[in-house]
């Protein structure tokens, strides 16, 4: 089974040819894969070479942690991959954005109004976790569309805190 | 002699269970306090008894002194050790347990209450000669009109500091004086949320500076000896990340200059008990008192590991009203030591904090390794207490012996459940400036990445992209199977239906 | 100078870790070798290479060594390093490694053919003139006839003990003639199925012996230096359980005797490298040469602790042709260190070996303490190899302060998955003989019971019965939980049973 | 609800009242009892006192391993205990033994053979784990009545090895 995983800039062409043998851009290599202790370790023996990875399923990739470096893989069926590069690829971004909480937390200040216009990196509210303030910004020029929480309310992960347009 | 036969822990994680084994080991029965977060924590497992405080917030539970000092009470305790944080350096806490006849271990109240107060500490140390960073002089509560005025002439940039301070807490730098006020107000409210006092005072930013502190140790028949310095200029928003000792910049002359202040710093306040002067050295080896922590330190681990002094058995014996148990010239500096501090936060995802159960781990063991840790498998992290979760010392003969075993104890470290901030110390080690010894506090914000040289690069990311590909395809392969099953047991159906039709 | 630059690890567990750990600290490329049993086990994980020998046994996979000597061969290693048992006392292994021009870390063939045949090196000590234990003098292979005919004059009690022998494997003790035909068999059985070799000699048995070793480290520049004893005297079936440095009975002037002893042995075939030399010692403090081993020994750590001396980074030294980092008068002993060997053997079940998956553990932690340990949790016990899964190490002050660290250390350690012989340890811990350093090579088997004193007795008995009832308790509960769980969906479903009818 | 729980040769009366309270033989105390990790590890606060230990369900009592003690404690509902008292209690000895094998292993010897009486301690086979040769002896005197394995045979843990009558 062939797939193109890309990294970064970089595109790989990595064939699982059989239980013991892959080829990465046509170089075939022996492996051994194995995941240790049944979590999302793997140990991978590579023409003899040891090597051992945290490896989680990300939103729509594979994020490697290889000797303390992360690698954000994109795993693609090759005719899958075909396809949608035909097709043009790349869905239409929608102009929304909603501010998710990255941690439990306690929300100390949102220092913004709905419906002010805000700045690429302007400081969109302050929550508070493990005895840090951390500063929520924004990753675009925009407008706060609505706010959801208010200060002195504690949030659980992923919780959408307010949306921008 | 006071005797010292039951100690209060009140404190939690890695620091309660280092001073639970100490107790143990010096035959000390040994009480722990917790919240109800912390039913499961190794603490109360270690400890001889465990007395619940209240809810997780730490305002409802480790802060509760009034409920610590009844417990106390209760249980017969004749000791209260307080670790860092939290309690550590509220002199009123001191001042209840003496009332209470219980042993404080750490210093007078009046010594806390001296160096707590940062701008009091400045002033103090200052009058008795030792040199400070120039910054807001006049004691006092200044409000935010007064700081602004006095801003300028301080000059740009500076830094807020909470003046109940510790640990970069409530700590902004100032560039100029348009975003002083904002950065004022978050200052003052980060200062309120982890000390309950806003309150805060102006010094000047020393560029290019080292974080250099000087281990202090004194009993109460006077005897005050320093137990040499430790590095900790790696840091990230003024907390400390990795401290070492010695440091690569000091020569044993510096060292007995910094060495006989620091003494002259703890004098100055009559100061017992273990404690810790914090100096800035600046590009040209010129040093200034920053604070002095008066209890025990986090990274205390390293100075232990190159003189062979365990500081909390120390502290115990002082407490006990017994002198040191060695002279300033007995004290040795064997080998070097480094210790990285595991945070349950994402080095790449802006260190943001990171929550939940752990649900594997494999420490790093062996030859000249130490790890101080508060947490096991099936511990949940949870976002209401710091993001220290354990602390990886190593000991090598050499600095670059303890570089190298470091670099392959944080290889085997091993945690699932949260991500930590290990890959960020791997690659500190990594690091030709830190090799090097060449850094300043503002190394890590201005002048680190996490991204390594090309060649490895590339070899690294080729074996990523194949791991990746097997765990993905195995992954869809195992999807497949399960609809092959599900096939075979229709056609097992079907097989039935028609056997049971020709048995009609 | 030879050059090590790539070590292949011919062994696997603890050791194969432990060397590959020195190796990595040391810059040095490693490459392990794994059976089919030990895909997962942690010297695959951490070397830079690993390559299968074979099936699980080790006569088809760490026994193996041709296999061994292809794999260094094609991976270009330059050396290897045969750790503890299997190879690392074949001098044909070490012959065919010289012919291939890769380093064995380790003596001479010819040092190990001398001291490898026990009744040999008896003999070529002997003349040199270091006091041996009487017994069986004629060298070569004895029939059951001829060791019959000698017993007598030997006298008993004695032992037959294995030619190629080691770890007391194939030995056995003889009380009286009747027993002996048996024991033979047994012991050639057991000596057979080890070393491949079930050729025996007999040893008077000294009667309230002690077993104290000499550590021996040697360079190929004629210096020859002694690391002190280590006291060995804890042992089951001759299976050494706790180690110690310093020995409690030895005083300066015994060990200067005693090492300058063993040194000569240790001339007396031209010894180099990491070797140990075994001593029984009476009641009189006598001692008698027992054997050599020429290789690293289990226990190396205690001495690692007292001294300071990475012993496998100085095989490694040594190996590359360097003189000693240091003079016998550099040699140090700071502080006491005990080792306990961690086995996966039930003392409740007469020790019997226990086997499975390793579902939970936490290891002890903090200062002083180390654990070598080849296992991790979901790492499964296969019944091919030997018993030992890790050895935790304390360094005290004191005996006394070691023995309290011990204790602790103990009684945090959690392995959950199979049993092991940590209470007894802990049982050692407490017994008043141990603490007093009064026990004997037979102390274990003779004088030693895990009962406790009976105040503690009863109080612990009561909370091991609250904690039982408490359990079945909650079993029954639970069990009882789901049948209500089910009358209330069967409930539900006569519910909505009820609702059709009425809508009908 | 009521228990008899014994070890040794001491009996215990042990309620459990509620939640948080049990009384042993009459003395009643505040207990907070929980597993760890979700393993056989149980923490007890009793009291303010904190234990720990492993507990185990053995063939038909609880093995307790506690500071390094093992405690059997065989737990019994109160009623159930009466009946079974009133009963007369025990059931009858079978005068059959199966030698099982306590660990998986070869089978190095059988020094025994069918018909053969036995005396209690007598060796019936030798079974070679980790590297160890171990001596399985008889528990009682007897007869050898059947013989299940031949040496050079690996067993499982478990396995009946052979029989006495």
């Amino acid at each position: 089974m062939k797939y193109i995983t890309t990294i970064g800039d970089k595109e790989y062409t990595v064939e699982v040819i059989d239980e013991r043998h892959v080829s990465i851009n046509g170089r075939v290599m022996t492996v051994d894969f194995a995941p240790v202790s049944n979590q999302p370790v793997y140990s991978l023996l590579i023409d003899g070479k040891s090597h051992e990875a945290y490896i989680y399923p990300g939103e729509e990739n594979w994020e490697v942690l290889l000797r303390g470096r992360l690698y954000p893989a994109q795993v693609e069926d090759e005719r899958e991959k075909r396809l949608k590069t035909a097709a043009g690829g790349g869905v239409a971004e929608s102009g929304e954005f909603h501010l998710r909480a990255p941690m439990p937390g306690l929300v100390v200040a949102v220092p913004v109004k709905e419906g002010q216009p805000i700045k690429k990196g302007d400081v969109l509210l302050i929550l508070e976790s493990m005895k840090m303030q951390n500063e929520l910004k924004s990753p675009k020029d925009g407008t706060v569309q609505r706010i959801r929480v208010k200060p002195g309310e504690t949030v659980e992960q992923k919780a959408t805190l307010l949306s921008l347009v | 002699m006071a005797a010292v036969t039951k100690v209060l822990v009140a404190n939690r994680g890695e620091i309660a269970v280092r001073i639970i084994r100490a107790c143990r080991e010096l035959g000390i029965e040994t009480i722990a306090v917790f919240s109800e977060a912390d039913r499961q924590a190794l603490h109360v497992r270690y400890a001889d008894e465990a007395y619940l405080l209240g809810p997780a917030p730490s305002r409802e539970s480790y802060l509760r002194a009034d409920k610590i000092i009844d417990i106390a009470r209760k249980t017969g305790a004749d000791a209260v050790h307080p670790g860092y944080g939290f309690l550590a350096e509220r002199e009123d806490f001191a001042e209840v347990c003496a009332g209470a006849g219980i042993k404080f271990i750490g210093p007078k109240p009046s010594s806390i209450a001296a160096m707590g107060d940062k701008m009091t500490a400045r002033e103090t140390v200052r009058k008795a000669g030792v040199p400070v960073v120039p910054g807001t002089e006049d004691v006092g509560n200044l409000s935010n009109e007064d700081l602004l005025s006095i801003a300028p002439k301080i000059g740009f940039p500076l830094l807020i500091k909470a003046t109940a301070g510790g640990g970069g807490k409530g700590m902004r730098e100032v560039r100029s004086i348009e975003e002083m006020p904002h950065l004022l107000d978050s200052a003052r409210r980060e200062a309120e949320s982890a000390f309950g006092d806003g309150n805060v005072y102006l010094e000047k930013l020393v560029e290019g500076a080292r974080h250099i502190e000087i281990q202090i140790i004194a009993d109460e028949h006077g005897n005050v000896a320093h137990l040499n310095e430790r590095e900790c200029s790696i840091q990230r928003r003024h907390q400390k990340l990795i401290e070492e000792s010695p440091s690569p910049i000091m020569d044993s002359e510096l060292r007995a200059r910094m060495g006989a202040v620091a003494v002259k710093a703890a004098q100055s306040v009559d100061y017992q008990n273990a404690g810790t002067i914090e100096f800035l050295v600046d590009k040209d080896r010129n040093f200034y008192f920053l604070e002095m922590n008066t209890r025990l330190q986090v990274e205390h681990p390293v100075t232990e590991m190159v003189t062979g002094i365990d500081l909390v058995k120390e502290q115990i014996r002082i407490a006990r009203g017994r002198a040191l148990s060695f002279k300033q010239e007995d004290v040795q500096i064997n080998g070097h030591a480094i210790e990285c501090r595991v945070n349950a936060e994402d080095p790449y995802n802006g260190y943001m904090p990171s929550t939940g159960k752990i649900m594997h781990t494999l420490l790093p063991t062996g030859p000249g390794i130490r790890v101080d840790s508060g947490v096991y498998t099936g511990f949940e992290i949870t976002p209401h207490y710091d993001p220290m979760i354990a602390k990886l010392i190593v000991w090598g003969e050499t600095r670059a012996a303890a570089i190298l075993r470091m670099r392959r104890a944080l290889e085997e470290y091993r945690i699932v459940g949260v991500r930590t901030n290990i890959p960020f110390h791997q690659s500190m080690m990594d690091s030709h400036r830190f090799m090097g010894g060449q850094f300043d506090t503002r190394f890590v914000e201005e002048r680190f990445t996490m991204q390594e040289d090309e060649t490895t690069q590339t070899s690294n990311a080729e074996i990523a992209a194949i791991m990746a590909t097997l765990v993905a395809h195995q992954s869809t392969a195992r999807s497949a199977q399960f609809i092959q099953r599900n096939e075979r047991d229709t056609s097992n159906w079907k097989w039935v239906g028609r056997w049971e039709r020709m048995h009609r």
